[in-house]
């Protein structure tokens, strides 16, 4: 087998994206499973930048260039998500996400 | 310099399962903050400055200070910090479901034959970075900077407390 | 030359005050109409501006402004100037603030009043200004919008009524303009005004349309006459006319008559003329009995009218009807052995100024009129009144100029027009000129009867205690009489605007 | 054998041509012809190479680093000592009193004996404290303090790591700092620590916005975020006396004030030290530290404060530019140093003029009025770079426009201001 | 005789400053307009000080045509650009001009002068003085344009200031009402008059009288427009004549267009006077006599229906008989000589179509002063009476008002013709010849010669019942004379009503010379066509003694006594103090004509063509509740079936939303893995 430093990136950031999906997967507790999701979207963010490091044409800056409006958009939805958090904590006095269920059909 | 990779990866990796381990969220915040500078020694390893940097500033500078404030104040005493265990059928679904979700994206990874890196590492100045943003990217940069807006009043709105103590004026 | 999009700040400068007026929650009525009053100036402003750069020696249209729009429709974001526009964006530029000048002591939500009067102003820019049929037939449409909430909403007891007919007619007449349109690009590919026009000078129109079935060319022509005919409006589309400019708040007649009526004799001269000549060359014949029916009947139904407004609603319609008898007498003529540029080239600048001239008068004497209704409580009857000049003798004064410049007095702006039409008319159909003379006869006789119940004779009725002129109302009235006065005189003002392009449409009349 | 003898003896010869050439280039950086620069000029790095010169190059890169890292640890800590000692004297002085005057020759020596008092003092942990993070809060705190060194061009060569996104880094490393006060405040395990926490970070966060939107402008302008390339760009006079400092111009002015007073509430000084003063919560964070803990936020605080007063130097005030022509033949760091103790000087003035401000005036001033004032000069700025190929009498509308656009909101928002001075009306008292 | 001008020789106007002359009454006019109520001497004195200096310009310029009397000095220059080529306009000087304008700035200075007495009551007489500046600058102007457009707009802005002046009292109804009678019958004669300029400017591209050799009324147009034919067999520029002598009948009161002009003695007398007696009536010929090359081009044809001057003729000799049949029997002293005036402009006319466009002139000049002098001699009657205008009321007016009795005396003699000594003797014989003279028919020279009898009597039936006998009223008894600045130029009037007659005694016609452009002036014997002269005399002797005989002899005694002549002859007298029903003629027929057009068209308007929309608007209307019908019955029950079920469907599906992000999450990992596996699978073929 041979595994060139792309690969290993690749590999790399999956793991992260299964550890991040666990994460929120297994947890009961909002923040954490807020916290689950930013570690999928760096693992995302890892791969634009490996394969913009060592894909064919790093002469064009789009995978930094993407990373970076990923950053911003991941901070906007950190702070949207902890205040939806911090809203569902007053409705029901605490923030288990399987208690917030009360839209279900 | 794999070998710097491994180490770095092997440390963002862990603290990352670590800290979504732990009971305590606090300290899971805190080890976040671990591997998101992980992340970031990575991009700056991978030639990506700017990008590192930025990271650093939102991931640890803001990101996680709000985390920090989003645990404190849905905790009602300071016991609350750690939390009760899991049930452990979810754990068992979550476990597989990850694994398989894992076992999937190693197959597809190791099963696919990716080009040969370039010999040397690209150069990013911020200049060209700039030149790049303001002009290609000028309309998404302003997207961005709408959609940082919008979600920095929807978080206001959406964490504020009605204000029904006008009365309390006295002061 | 500067690079500015003049034409487009022309356009958009009222709507961005309407957007400014509409986000002014909590502005005071004063500010309010400050600020509607300054941006409606702004056309004048920018008009005057226009004016500078502009060479009178072009016929085509300047300060163009070109833009690929929506590709798939091949229509263009296109706006151009040449004389006739740049003479009806002044004309806007000096009635506009006229109107919102009366319309001062509008005391029901004057926010909305100047939004939505800007509004119109900004559509009816747009109408003079717009190049490619598509936009044009966005503004022409959209201003009825403003239009119709300023009579509802201000209007008379019969507002809402008038208002309705005045909108579904109107909105009736632009939808078969509007299929016509639809035809045309169907059979050509392009909306474009200019390119339309080179292909209707060469006959490409017709044939195009005739390759589509037969009766297509009549019938688009038809369609468009039809949409035209009404916004004009051409005897006998006008019965709207007469109740929506009645009932109107003062101010809103004063801008449908001084700009909006313009619009549809501009259509005419902008699109039908230029786009199926030969089909209106071969209506021209049935079309001048229609404009002289306007003309005469138009007249003679003033003289009949007893509520002022209505009355000097159908004289709107019997001036306007001038202007189109002209341009029909042209197009009769085309091609006719004996008849000369020099007439054809009369009838045109007499059309166009007019336009302009009628503008001026028709929108002073609706302003004359408001302040009568506004003294006598809302009454505005031709009887209600009696020696009004003993008790105002400078709204008598500033009534009567209006009034002689309605009537065609020389000296005063309404005889260039009308003298330089008779001259065309004359020269192209004698027979027209002299039947029309009926026209100008009944225009004294009820203008007359107007004058002499309303301002002479005892003091009595609604005049009792009558005011005379406050500083507003003279600030209102008199730079509008000293244009007519001015115009009168000097009329190269705005001839010297257009001869050459009426020239150059004059030398159109050989035509296959 | 012969073989070994030669293989020995290219070996040998290889590394003395290897000496040979490492001295020729010695000689080469020595002679004074290779540039204009003075011997004292070069010393530093001369110096540092002649130390490193000889090693492989991976190796020599690190060996670089580590000097520098010394190098900065060794000067800062002794310019934190003497300036825990200058404040001292120099807050007497203004106080009518004589300061610390007992130890050592002009209390020369005050500072060792403070250090060896913190060092032997009993560090105390509370029962219930966190006690991994009641520790790791001041070594992260120190550590990410010192961080912000390592690109700050302290002379013409003298620049620990050539970065070039070198601000963002700077900043990026500041705004960590935040986590370790937080630590401390969580890991006391008192309620007074964590509520001064909080409090210090909201004032933390608050002051960050206007200290990275003032220094913006000089990106614009220079149009790069590499320290260097920024001090470059100031580097020159018009009429061959003033200088191109950004101070100079009117957004630079106005940037470099809205800096200095973010860069006074991010490193907690007076008037903005609400989150370490004694009488508000006592002490806050710093409530349950004690002997060397507390003496490393104390030098974490001053390595702060050196930090962003080195950076205020380099963006604004022409890094290790000298001011006048004729001055250049002084070394470049000794500039750079003149202009930060100078800055510091500032620091320790103002702490001792200004009273210390509410909480609510606190955050008011950042938010009310530092931050729209920033970006407006953001708009200045962003004039003064279309207008630069102005001349003549333009150049002085220029200015003016310029000037007015400083001035006005200044005075403005500064009257919006005054007015929340007035005693506030507590919501939830 | 001497050259009147000998020592005017020194002054010249050059033609280009000839718009000076109507410029100077516009510019007071102007101030006038904008002096208050209470600025009445300013208003007054710059208006008499404008004429004034018109009147010394006037001087001028009738110097520097007699200069040259054959020339037609021109100035012309360009209005404004019609695209093909300016459109002109110009002053003219010619010895025609140059008379018409001193004429017109002298009887106009003297009548201000009367005015300030006049008026001094009147609350606006500052308004006053700036219609008379406006009227008189629009008259100048029509005298000095060389262009018919020109001469149009002066013409109309003349009816203006006529329309303005009649009813200057507005507040009365009668005179409301005059005033907007006599626009609108003028306008109807100026529809024509715009017609032939009309046509005039179609045939020839240009209004200019004389430019050069391509004037309108030169001979290069003239013999294009008598080449060609119109309707009828009629010489275009027969037509062209005609339409023109529409303006002009409209404007001098001509039958049938006469109506207006006595109604128009609503206004002041001094408007009277200058307006509807002096000048702006006389303005209709001075039309034809500017445009009588024109007028006479058809002449040389020998094969056309008709002449315009036969045309002219005719009406002239109608509206001179006709007018002063009914001043017989009128009882408004101002009436009397309104009638008057329309009976002396026929004369004019009639002057015209015979021929002697010179003797219509003569007339004109003659007429203008003696009748200026007989409307202010009235006016001072009714000053000194109180505004009672009735002859049967006044009487015995002589003892008190001697001035003014002495000058209407010389009046009323000059407008009977009474011989040698007084002007109109002069150019009514001057008229009588040249009808006699005509070779086109007699009858206008016996109606000319029966309306002097009819002139003769009365203007002695007036005098007789005005300043004879006992006052017969209260007004009349407390009546005395008028202040100096009416009776003075009562006086000046006089003078000139007396000498004027001879610049034109046929013994030494230097008027006419002049008019005509000749430097020699052939006299002839006084005596020469005395035959005519002495039937006139007798004329005059036989309505004189008349009026002598019926009124003098038997002075009315009460003021409602009946007049001799309505004692006699009844129903005559009836008719003809109903004017002959002219004015119930046209309410008849004009009037309801247009009434019943005007009631066609609104009719039309509210019921066809509305009613067309109406209808369409109904159908409109009716196929709305019917698509609604079928909507909600047909097509909406289908819908509702429909939509129930899919909302049963969509109730079984929502059991699938559990509301457990978790299991969303969960979903979405292994639909992920089974997609890839998916791919993978046929990926890997």
């Amino acid at each position: 087998m041979n595994l060139s430093p792309l690969h290993l990136c690749l590999l790399f950031s999956s793991a992260l994206f299964c550890i991040g999906l666990i994460g929120a997967l297994c947890r009961s507790n909002t923040i954490l499973v807020l916290l689950g999701v930013e570690l999928m979207l760096n693992a995302a963010n890892l791969n634009f930048i490996a394969f913009w490091r060592f894909g064919p044409a790093p002469s064009a800056e789009t995978g930094v260039i993407f990373v970076l409006f990923s950053i911003a958009v991941a901070a906007a939805e950190a702070a949207v998500g902890l205040a939806l958090v911090i809203s569902i904590y007053r409705h029901q006095q605490n923030i288990r996400l399987q208690e917030a269920n009360r839209l279900k059909g | 310099m794999i070998f710097v990779l491994t180490i770095i990866a092997f440390l963002t990796l862990a603290t990352a399962a670590v800290a979504l381990a732990l009971r305590n969220l606090i300290h899971s915040a805190l080890l976040l903050t671990v591997s998101w500078s992980g992340i970031a020694a990575f991009y700056l390893w991978a030639g990506a400055e700017f990008v590192a940097f930025a990271q650093i500033l939102i991931y640890v500078g803001a990101i996680s200070m709000v985390v920090l404030f989003a645990v404190l104040l849905t905790r009602r005493s300071r016991d609350d910090f750690a939390i009760a265990p899991e049930s452990v059928g979810r754990a068992v679904s979550a476990l597989i479901a990850g694994g398989a979700v894992l076992g999937v994206l190693f197959g597809a990874v190791v099963s696919t034959r990716l080009p040969d890196p370039p010999t040397s590492a690209p150069v990013v100045t911020v200049r060209r970075l700039g030149l790049q943003l303001m002009s290609p990217h000028a309309a998404a940069l302003l997207v961005v900077g709408a959609l940082l807006t919008v979600a920095l009043l929807g978080a206001v709105v959406l964490a504020a407390t009605a204000r029904r103590d006008a009365t309390e004026d006295a002061g | 030359m500067t690079s500015l999009p003049l034409l487009s700040l022309i356009v958009f400068t009222p709507w961005a005050g309407a957007a400014l007026l509409a986000s002014l929650r909590r502005a005071s009525p004063i500010i309010v109409r400050t600020v509607s009053l300054v941006f409606s100036l702004s056309t004048l402003a920018l008009g005057l501006v226009v004016l500078a750069g502009f060479d009178a020696a072009r016929t085509s249209p300047q300060f163009v402004e070109q833009q690929a729009w929506i590709s798939t429709l091949n229509v263009h974001y296109h706006l151009g100037l040449d004389g006739l526009s740049l003479v009806l964006v002044l004309l806007t530029g000096i009635v506009t603030p006229t109107a919102l000048l009366a319309s001062w002591r509008v005391r029901r939500s004057p926010r909305l009043f100047g939004a939505l009067f800007l509004f119109l102003q900004g559509a009816a820019l747009g109408v003079f200004l717009a190049l490619d049929f598509f936009h044009w037939f966005l503004f022409w449409e959209l201003s009825l919008v403003p239009a119709f909430f300023l009579i509802k909403l201000w209007g008379g007891a019969g507002a809402s009524r008038a208002a309705y007919q005045f909108v579904i007619y109107t909105i009736g007449g632009s939808a078969f303009m509007l299929l016509g349109f639809a035809a045309l690009y169907v059979a050509t590919g392009t909306l474009d005004f200019i390119q339309l026009a080179q292909l209707g000078a060469d006959g490409t129109i017709g044939q195009k349309l005739a390759a589509l079935g037969g009766w297509w060319p009549t019938a688009v022509f038809l369609g468009v006459l039809l949409g035209l005919a009404v916004k004009v409006p051409l005897f006998p589309f006008h019965t709207w006319l007469p109740p929506a400019y009645a009932e109107a708040p003062t101010g809103t007649s004063m801008f449908l008559t001084g700009v909006m009526s313009k619009m549809g004799v501009y259509g005419f001269l902008r699109i039908l003329w230029p786009l199926f000549p030969a089909s209106l060359h071969a209506a021209a014949p049935a079309l001048l009995w229609l404009a002289l029916g306007g003309v005469v009947l138009g007249a003679f139904a003033a003289m009949r009218q007893i509520d002022l407004k209505r009355m000097i609603a159908y004289s709107s319609i019997n001036h306007l009807s001038y202007c189109l008898l002209a341009l029909f007498a042209v197009s009769a003529a085309t091609g006719r052995a004996g008849a000369t540029n020099e007439a054809a080239t009369a009838a045109l600048s007499g059309t166009i100024l007019h336009i302009f001239n009628h503008g001026l008068s028709a929108a002073a004497l609706f302003c004359c009129v408001g302040v009568l209704e506004s003294r006598a409580g809302g009454r505005r009857g031709l009887n209600d009144f009696g020696g009004v000049r003993t008790a105002a003798p400078i709204f008598a004064g500033l009534c009567g100029i209006s009034m002689f410049s309605s009537l065609g007095l020389p000296g005063l702006n309404g005889f260039v027009g009308e003298f330089l039409i008779f001259r065309g008319v004359f020269g192209l159909t004698p027979w027209a000129a002299a039947v029309a003379c009926l026209g100008l006869l009944a225009t004294a006789l009820f203008l007359m009867t107007f004058w002499q119940r309303v301002f002479h004779g005892p003091t009595g009725g609604a005049a009792t205690g009558f005011k005379d002129l406050s500083a507003l109302e003279i600030a209102t009235l008199a730079p509008t009489i000293a244009l007519i006065f001015v115009l009168g005189v000097w009329p190269q003002l705005i001839a010297g605007l257009i001869n050459p392009l009426v020239t150059a449409w004059a030398g159109h009349l050989a035509l296959p | 054998m012969l073989q070994m003898t030669l293989a020995l003896s290219a070996s040998a010869c290889r590394s003395l041509l290897a000496g040979a050439s490492y001295l020729v280039e010695l000689a080469k950086a020595w002679r004074p012809a290779a540039s204009s620069d003075s011997l004292l000029e070069r010393a530093p790095v001369m110096l540092r190479d002649a130390v490193t010169g000889f090693l492989p190059e991976p190796w020599r890169w690190f060996a670089n680093s580590l000097i520098a890292i010394v190098a900065i640890l060794a000067v800062f800590g002794l310019l934190f000592a003497y300036l825990t000692l200058a404040e001292r004297k120099i807050l007497g002085r203004i106080q009518n009193r004589p300061g610390p005057n007992r130890t050592g020759w002009f209390g020369l020596l005050q500072p060792f004996a403070d250090g060896v008092k913190a060092l032997t003092k009993e560090d105390i942990v509370p029962a219930n404290a966190d006690r991994v993070l009641h520790f790791l809060a001041p070594v992260a705190l120190v550590a990410l303090s010192l961080l912000g060194f390592a690109v700050i061009p302290f002379g013409r060569q003298l620049v620990p790591i050539e970065l070039n996104a070198a601000v963002l880094y700077f900043f990026a490393a500041g705004a960590a700092t935040e986590l370790a006060v937080f630590m401390a405040g969580w890991a006391s395990h008192n309620k007074y620590s964590l509520l001064a926490a909080m409090r210090a970070l909201a004032q933390l966060i608050s002051y960050e916005l206007p200290l990275l939107l003032s220094f913006v402008p000089v990106v614009m302008l220079a149009g790069t975020l590499s320290t260097t390339e920024i001090v470059a760009a100031q580097g020159g006079w018009k009429w061959g006396f003033i200088p191109h400092w950004y101070v100079l111009t009117p957004w630079g002015f106005a940037g470099f004030a809205i800096f200095m007073v973010a860069a006074l509430a991010e490193s907690n000084r007076s008037p903005f030290d609400l989150p370490e003063a004694e009488s508000e919560l006592i002490a806050g964070h710093l409530t349950e530290y004690s002997g060397f803990k507390y003496a490393l936020f104390f030098m974490a605080e001053y390595f702060g404060m050196c930090a962003l007063s080195g950076m205020a130097v380099t963006l604004f005030l022409g890094g290790w530019q000298a001011p006048l022509p004729f001055l250049e033949f002084i070394p470049s760091y000794a500039w750079f140093a003149a202009k930060l103790l100078a800055l510091l000087l500032g620091f320790i003035w103002i702490r001792a003029t200004f009273p210390r401000l509410r909480m609510d005036q606190l955050t008011r001033l950042a938010w009310k009025f530092l931050v729209p004032l920033a970006l407006i000069n953001l708009g200045t700025a962003a004039f003064w770079s279309l207008t630069h190929d102005w001349a003549g009498p333009l150049q002085l509308a220029r200015w003016g426009v310029a000037a007015v656009l400083v001035v006005g909101p200044f005075v403005i928002m500064g009257r919006t201001l005054s007015a929340g001075v007035a005693p506030r009306k507590y919501r939830y008292a | 005789m001497l050259e009147l001008g000998a020592f005017l020789r020194l002054m010249t106007l050059p033609v280009h400053l000839l718009w000076l002359i109507a410029a100077l009454p516009l510019l007071a006019a102007g101030i006038g307009a904008l002096t208050p109520r209470r600025g009445r001497a300013l208003a007054a004195g710059v208006a008499i000080a404008a004429m004034a200096l018109s009147f010394l310009l006037s001087c001028a310029a009738l110097a520097t045509a007699l200069a040259q009397p054959a020339a037609h000095l021109v100035h012309n220059f360009a209005w404004f650009d019609l695209g093909l080529g300016p459109l002109r306009l110009g002053w003219l000087l010619d010895p025609l001009t140059a008379f018409m304008c001193v004429m017109v700035t002298l009887v106009g200075l003297l009548i201000f002068v009367f005015s300030v007495g006049y008026m001094h009551a009147d609350a606006n007489s500052t308004r006053f003085f700036c219609f008379m500046s406006v009227f008189a600058a629009a008259m100048l102007g029509v005298l000095i344009a060389n262009s018919l457009l020109l001469l149009f707009v002066c013409w109309e802005l003349v009816g203006l200031a006529s329309y303005l002046l009649i009813g200057f009292w507005f507040h009365k109804p009668a005179a409301a009402a005059a005033a907007k009678k006599a626009f609108i019958t003028t306008r109807i004669g100026d529809l024509g008059l715009l017609l032939g300029m009309l046509w005039l400017y179609d045939s020839t591209g240009t209004l200019l009288f004389f430019d050069a050799g391509n004037g309108v009324l030169e001979a290069g147009a003239l013999g294009a427009l008598t080449a060609q034919t119109t309707i009828g067999g009629l010489a275009v520029s027969t037509a062209i004549g005609l339409l023109v002598f529409c303006g002009a009948i409209g404007k001098s009161g001509q039958f049938p267009l006469h109506v207006w002009l006595p109604d128009a003695m609503e206004g002041p007398t001094p408007v009277s006077a200058l307006i509807h007696a002096a000048t702006m009536v006389a303005a209709g010929v001075f039309l034809v006599a500017r445009v009588y090359p024109l007028m006479a081009a058809d002449q040389a044809l020998a094969h056309v229906p008709i002449h315009a001057l036969t045309v002219v003729a005719f009406i002239g000799a109608i509206t001179a008989l006709m007018g002063a049949m009914i001043a017989v029997a009128q009882n408004d002293i101002k009436r009397v000589l309104a009638f008057s005036t329309v009976s002396q402009l026929g004369y004019m006319m009639l002057a015209l179509g015979v021929g002697s466009w010179v003797a219509a002139i003569f007339h004109l000049l003659t007429h203008a002063f003696f009748k200026a002098l007989l409307f202010l001699g009235a006016g001072s009657v009714i000053h000194a009476a109180h505004h009672e205008q009735d002859i049967r009321r006044l009487g015995g007016l002589r003892g008190p008002m001697r001035t003014t009795f002495a000058t209407f005396a010389i009046g009323m003699m000059a407008l009977s013709g009474v011989p040698f000594l007084f002007s109109g003797f002069w150019s009514k014989e001057a008229i009588l010849h040249a009808a006699h003279a005509w070779n086109g028919s007699s009858l206008p020279l016996f109606a000319g010669l029966a309306a002097v009898v009819l002139t003769a009597f009365y203007m002695t039936r007036l005098v007789a019942e005005v300043f004879f006998g006992a006052p017969r009223s209260e007004a009349a008894g407390h009546a005395h004379e008028s202040p100096p600045t009416m009776t003075i130029p009562l006086i000046g009037l006089a003078v000139g009503a007396v000498l004027l007659g001879f610049l034109g005694t046929p013994a030494y016609p230097w008027l006419q010379a002049r008019l005509l452009g000749e430097t020699e002036v052939h006299g002839h014997s006084l005596l020469e066509g005395g035959g005519l002269m002495m039937l006139s005399i007798v004329l005059v002797a036989l309505g004189i003694g008349a009026g002598w005989a019926i009124y003098w002899r038997r002075l009315r005694a009460t003021a409602t006594a009946l007049d001799p002549l309505e004692r006699a002859t009844p129903r005559t007298f009836a008719a003809l103090a109903a004017r002959l029903g002219f004015d119930e003629l046209y309410a008849a027929t004009v009037g309801r004509l247009s009434n019943a057009t005007a009631a066609l068209a609104d009719a039309l308007d509210r019921h066809v063509w509305d009613g067309a929309i109406r209808f369409l608007a109904r159908l409109g209307e009716f196929t709305g509740v019917v698509s609604r019908e079928t909507d909600e019955d047909m097509l909406n029950g289908g819908f509702d079936a429909g939509s129930e079920s899919l909302r049963g469907t969509g109730k079984l599906y929502s059991r699938a939303q559990t509301g457990e992000t978790h299991g969303y999450l969960r979903v979405i990992a292994i639909g992920f893995v089974l997609l890839v596996l998916i791919v993978m699978m046929g990926g890997g073929q």
